[in-house]
């Protein structure tokens, strides 16, 4: 006796013992199966207030569900899944887990940002993924994304020198997110620009790549700098 | 004779009615069924009107001051018009008192009915102590602590129900009763100002807090007081076993059931028509449209009258409505009614 | 996968029943039907999402729901008793159900297969249960203790102190004049048609069955008139 | 959760305050300072507290009385009422819009239920073991026919197999045979009134009946059918006045059962009630609510039965869920039945209730709730909990036997623990019926109804 809706069960919801018997009677397989339900029991409704320490997410309490972030998203356009409304709608009332069912979606935000200039009460959606995603790299719930990697090897730069290197950031981030340097698109962007780049243009570069300098009189401001933004990301996250 | 308005009703609509008649000259007869002036709002006892947030007993106290003051308004309490005849011009209202009033005009200003949430049983009220009324939430605002009526507790949550007697034809209620998206807000609003650690859901299925009612109530409870709107209707209300009540709905936006845990159940009752309509329609030989409230007798050219001439209405009692509209209303149906009078003194 | 024109065809079929206007007059989209609805805590079901479909005119997703979820409503009425616009979710299933027969879809077929006992025994006795379908070997998920005195199903029949109970393949003692009338009324309104378009097999044992009783049923006639 | 049944679920408007004192108070035109006293707020509540008539408007013409309309049908020399006479000995019940229901409480004709005739047959024997005990002569006052068939809705309402017209024509063949079958016995025609066993037979005929008054078509369809077969009244058919179910002749008895019939003390014992969706969700205008049975909010059936044999009703999160029956998923699809029932009733019961029996009004319920809880440990839900219908508790309590009459050996849920908390020797019992059993081998059977002796013949 197979389940014929099956398919509007998801796969986690079915508990069943392939094998089993009971007071002498075989109740295998379909004869034991059970469905848990799919009902929400509760809102965690603190979880608005987590998420508004982020930056980008200080204005999610205004949403009214009007649905204009989605339908002028880029990537709704691309997949229908790509929802911000939704993700608003769920981080105001704490459904985590309807929001980690999508962590692998909401990554695809390009940064387009015209759910953000289209927004009728300033709710800043845009900036709303990006508050999730650190959300949830935080709680280790997606991996670490390379942009965050990205955006700390660079801050790690800024932070030392003042400035960054090009070649260097890049350098940094394909060894953290263990990526060969020898990217095709790379190797043939340096192709390119080798032909172009005038010849003291790139020694200075290949220079720099060595020598990596500092800005001037950066002295110990990095290390304030660093200070003062860990202290910003702890009073975030308490 | 035909100076003299009768008004049934001193409501805000009937008070407005009233002073209106009295400031132009004229003479006002003001009937009222209750020992008290004021209508629903100082009956049940409103806390803060909407939109202007001044107490409902300061506010329409104003309005019953002026008319108890004025020397061309005579004020009948207790009262009710038992019989009533002649034409536009001269009518005769007999009193449930003895009293009789000759009246040129006659302007009803009856009101409405809260719905009794008991009517829709499913939903808890008369089951669980902890579900209660937004009159009866407005009381508790009044007192100044939120808190369950079962044993006193500060409220962690508190859902709020809209179409609660509204929109709902399974209890012959088809209409929207205009008025209780705008003052769940406001009751959110009040609700987290006692209460800063109460949570405020309002279960909706579209908000209809219209013209400027919006940032003034609905925008103002999201952004300043974090109020949750939740897309969905309820649709039975139980207790969880542990002191708590469960609300059963589907979220409509995630597209699942729910089944969520409340401290506190508001519901935001609508306007039925007066229970007295039926009575009303009979005594003063008007008609009433189809949901029970009165009929006017044309909307453009005579949207004060009713369907006999002489007799106009305003307010709640042609259906739904805010108590600023009301008033409006009290005094364009005063207007309409001496406007009728000095023609007919003119003609005759 | 139907053309767009048989979809068409079969929102067409569904909106001409004559019960189509009673049970669906607009939506407000509260959910009130799906928050009470037993199916929807387990499926991805939705009354609401019917009513919307039917209500939008989505033949393509009409269809589509036609080939599962429509099954998955277990016929409770509670979102016909809540609907603030007293729309019967449940029943434009019921509708949806007959027309998904009509058209003869298979996974109509696939659903009913394993409901051909019990409309056997319906079609043929005029009773849809009988003692001898509830055997322990049936219903393993029911555990030994299915029955809670051992003993051979006639004689517990039989210590049933109601006679029209004491039977074994029929829920009560159906007279054959009764059966007879039952199966003049499954041919006058078209259910063994629609039982022969389901199951072919089911049909032709059944319309044996049939011509057997009436024989016998002719002959007790005759029997009496002499 | 408390044990007392009138603070556990619903006992009236309980936050009514004070009532106004009429010396002005919060209703006071004198203003002198803004907000009210906790107890002036109180006070004025009760104005919005008053009860007003449930559903007193005007209903529109999608809700009104179906009644009306079949006066009127018969008036126009459509239709033959099978009225309720004084025969009928009628009590009168409110309905959920105030309607006076009037039900028949003798001369009756079974309808029998195919799931409670099948499966549950303590059922029906409960049923007329009440009718025996308060002397109604079976054959002469009350009668259980061999003519009659099922309403086959479970098989539509599972498959989409029928339709109206089946419906509608199996359902005037039934009704126009308990008009007749007085007649049989030297009656008048309708001299019996057909009672309902079954909760989904009693939706589903309430339903047809709606569909039969608004469509002509589907009547002058019908009525070629049951012309040819025979079932007609002067080339009418017959329809009854009110649509009756057994647990509605419960609901009107429970007060006579329990002064003159009841033996056991059931005070100590914790109810549940699971009221069937087909009983007051289909047609619910016409279900039964009562003031004083859980202040009118919710419908009164087997909760009356229950506190007027003075046991103690609980309340429960999932009052209003179905059991999970399913009509197609008891047979095919039972992973949803058994999850559901388990989940949504006989884990809440017995969690949140602790409930010693939950009692039904139909076979489906029953059915479900009493078979699928032993699969329930397969999966870490070791919930049990004796269910059986609302007329079998009450024969227990009146001190039927549990397996003779009560007939609890075909329940799979464990009642043992009940009918010994009410002070019943299950293994004498049981070892009784043994016996019993044995005589029944022999032909030795003993009878509260034969159907035989109806016709004049002996048994």
């Amino acid at each position: 006796m197979a389940i014929h809706e099956k398919a509007l069960i998801e796969a986690e919801r079915l508990r069943q013992h392939d094998s089993l018997t009971l007071e002498g009677v075989d109740v295998s397989g379909h004869w034991n199966t059970m469905i848990r339900p799919r009902t929400l029991r509760n809102y965690h409704e603190d979880f608005e207030k987590t998420l508004q320490r982020y930056p980008g997410a200080e204005n999610v309490h205004r949403c009214w569900q009007c649905g204009s972030c989605t339908n002028s998203c880029t990537m709704y356009a691309q997949n229908l899944q790509f929802n911000p409304r939704y993700w608003i709608y769920l981080s105001r009332l704490g459904l985590t887990d309807e929001l980690i069912k999508d962590k692998d979606i909401i990554w695809q935000c390009v940064s387009c940002n015209k759910c953000t200039h289209i927004c009728p009460r300033d709710v800043r959606p845009e900036g709303v993924m990006k508050a999730l995603l650190h959300w949830m790299e935080d709680q280790g719930i997606t991996p670490k994304s390379p942009s965050t990697i990205f955006d700390e090897e660079f801050t790690a730069q800024i932070y030392k020198r003042g400035r960054i290197e090009d070649t260097h950031v890049l350098l940094g981030f394909f060894h953290k997110t263990k990526q060969s340097l020898f990217q095709p698109w790379l190797l043939e962007f340096s192709k390119r620009m080798s032909k172009r780049l005038p010849v003291k243009h790139s020694l200075r570069m290949g220079l720099n790549a060595v020598l990596r300098p500092k800005t001037k009189s950066w002295g110990n401001t990095g290390e304030v700098l660093s200070r003062y933004v860990s202290q910003q990301k702890e009073s975030h996250r308490d | 004779m035909q100076d003299t308005v009768l008004v049934v009703g001193a409501g805000p609509a009937g008070l407005s009615a009233a002073a209106s008649v009295a400031n132009a000259g004229y003479q006002a007869v003001l009937v009222e069924k209750e020992t008290v002036l004021g209508g629903a709002p100082i009956l049940s006892g409103y806390a803060k009107l909407v939109p202007s947030g001044e107490w409902a007993k300061e506010a329409i106290g104003r309005m019953i001051h002026n008319v108890e003051a004025h020397p061309r308004i005579s004020v009948h309490k207790g009262a009710q018009v038992e019989r009533f005849g002649g034409e536009p011009g001269q009518f005769s209202a007999t009193l449930s008192t003895g009293q009789t009033v000759s009246a040129g005009a006659t302007i009803l200003a009856t009101g409405f009915t809260h719905f009794d949430s008991v009517n829709k049983p499913e939903w808890g009220f008369g089951t669980f102590e902890d579900v209660i009324t937004t009159s009866q939430m407005e009381q508790m605002v009044a007192s100044g602590k939120i808190t369950c009526p079962s044993d006193g507790r500060v409220p962690e949550r508190v859902a709020i129900l809209l179409c609660v007697g509204s929109r709902d034809r399974q209890i012959g209620r088809e209409w929207c009763s205009k008025i209780c998206c705008t003052v769940s807000a406001n009751l959110a609003i009040e609700i987290k100002e006692l209460s800063p650690q109460t949570e405020v859901f309002i279960y909706y299925m579209d908000i209809r807090t219209f013209g400027l009612y919006e940032d003034r109530f609905y925008w103002k409870s999201q952004e300043e007081f974090k109020t949750k709107f939740v897309k969905a209707r309820i649709a039975e209300i139980t207790a969880s076993g542990d002191g708590r009540l469960l609300l059963k709905g589907e979220d409509t936006l995630v597209k699942r059931p729910i089944m969520i845990p409340f401290d506190l159940v508001v519901h935001a009752i609508g306007m039925d028509p007066n229970l007295d309509n039926p009575r009303l329609a009979q005594t003063f030989g008007i008609t009433l449209q189809h949901h029970g409230y009165l009929e006017r007798a044309e909307f453009y050219t005579n949207p004060c009258g009713t369907t006999r001439p002489g007799v106009y209405a305003c307010g709640a009692a042609y259906g739904p409505e805010t108590i600023d509209d009301s008033i409006a209303q009290g005094a364009a149906a005063a207007s309409r009614a001496m406007a009728d009078l000095h023609a007919l003194a003119k003609a005759g | 996968m139907a053309n767009y024109a048989k979809m068409q065809q079969i929102y067409a079929d569904i909106r001409a029943d004559f019960r189509y206007e009673h049970e669906l007059y607009g939506c407000l989209n509260c959910g009130i039907c799906t928050a009470t609805c037993p199916s929807a805590q387990f499926y991805d079901y939705s009354p609401r999402e019917i009513v919307q479909l039917l209500w939008t005119g989505n033949v393509e997703q009409i269809y589509d729901a036609m080939q599962e979820k429509i099954w998955a409503c277990a016929q409770c009425m509670t979102c016909a008793a809540r609907c603030p616009f007293k729309n019967s979710p449940g029943g434009l299933v019921a509708i949806m159900r007959e027309i998904a027969i009509a058209h003869e879809m298979q996974s109509a077929k696939d659903v009913l297969r394993p409901f051909g006992r019990v409309m056997l025994k319906l079609i043929t006795t005029g009773n849809q249960l009988s003692p001898d379908m509830i055997q322990p070997d049936h219903f393993p998920d029911w555990g030994p203790n299915i029955q809670k005195v051992e003993g051979n199903l006639r004689t517990l029949r039989k210590a049933i102190p109601v006679k029209t109970l004491q039977t074994v393949d029929t829920a009560w003692e159906v007279s054959l004049k009764t059966s007879v009338e039952m199966y003049t009324i499954w041919e006058m309104t078209g259910v063994l048609k629609s039982l022969q378009l389901m199951d072919e097999n089911l049909f032709d044992v059944i319309e044996d069955f049939i011509d057997e009783k009436r024989e016998e049923y002719e002959e007790w006639l005759e029997e009496q008139a002499e | 959760m408390q044990d007392d049944q009138q603070s556990a679920t619903a006992s009236g408007a309980k936050h009514a305050g004070k009532p106004p004192d009429g010396k002005g108070g919060a209703h006071s035109a004198a203003f002198a300072r803004a907000g009210l006293a906790p107890d002036q707020a109180t006070q004025a509540t009760d104005w919005v507290r008053q009860r007003i008539d449930r559903r007193n408007l005007d209903l529109g013409e999608r809700m009104d009385d179906v009644r009306e309309h079949l006066y009127e049908l018969e008036k126009d020399g459509q239709i033959i009422i099978h009225r309720i006479a004084d025969e009928h000995a009628p009590i009168s019940a409110k309905t959920l819009f105030g309607w006076e229901k009037r039900i028949p409480t003798r001369q009756l004709w079974h309808h029998k239920s195919c799931g409670q005739c099948g499966n549950i047959p303590g059922y029906p024997t409960a049923l007329l073991w009440f009718m025996n005990r308060f002397g109604f002569v079976p054959g002469k006052d009350y009668l259980d026919e061999t003519d009659q068939t099922s309403c086959t809705a479970w098989n539509y309402h599972g498959s989409g197999i029928g339709n109206m017209e089946s419906l509608a024509a199996v359902f005037l063949r039934n009704m126009h045979q308990a008009y007749v079958s007085g007649m049989q016995h030297g009656h008048q025609a309708g001299h019996f009134y057909p009672l309902i066993h079954c909760g989904t037979s009693f939706g589903n005929y309430k339903e047809v009946r709606k569909y039969l008054v608004e469509s002509s078509t589907l009547r002058e369809k019908v009525t070629k059918i049951l012309g040819k077969l025979g079932r007609l009244v002067d080339g009418k058919p017959v329809i009854p006045e009110e649509i009756v179910h057994y647990s509605e002749w419960a609901h009107v008895m429970r007060q006579r059962i329990a002064s003159e019939l009841q033996t056991i003390d059931v005070s100590h014992i914790r109810v549940t009630a699971h009221v069937a969706c087909h009983y007051y969700k289909m047609i619910h205008e016409d279900a039964i609510y009562d003031s004083e049975i859980l202040d009118g909010n919710r419908t009164a059936i087997i909760t009356s039965m229950a506190q007027a044999l003075g046991a103690q009703v609980m309340d429960y999160s999932t009052w209003y869920d179905c059991c999970g029956f399913g009509f197609r998923h008891i047979i095919s699809e039972r992973e949803f039945t058994r999850s559901f029932t388990m989940d949504r009733k006989i884990r809440v019961v017995r969690e949140e209730a602790n409930s010693d029996v939950m009692l039904a009004n139909d076979t489906g319920c029953v059915t479900t709730m009493d078979k699928n809880q032993w699969i329930g440990r397969a999966h870490e839900q070791p919930f049990a909990v004796p269910i059986m219908a609302e007329i079998q508790f009450a024969a227990l309590a009146c001190g039927a036997d549990p397996f003779k009459i009560v007939q609890l050996q075909w329940h799979a849920s464990p009642c043992e623990e009940l009918v010994e908390k009410m002070g019943i020797s299950w293994a004498q019992a049981k070892a009784n019926f043994e016996n019993y059993i044995k005589e029944v081998e022999q032909g030795n059977i003993e009878y509260l109804y034969d159907p035989t002796l109806a016709y004049g013949g002996k048994a």
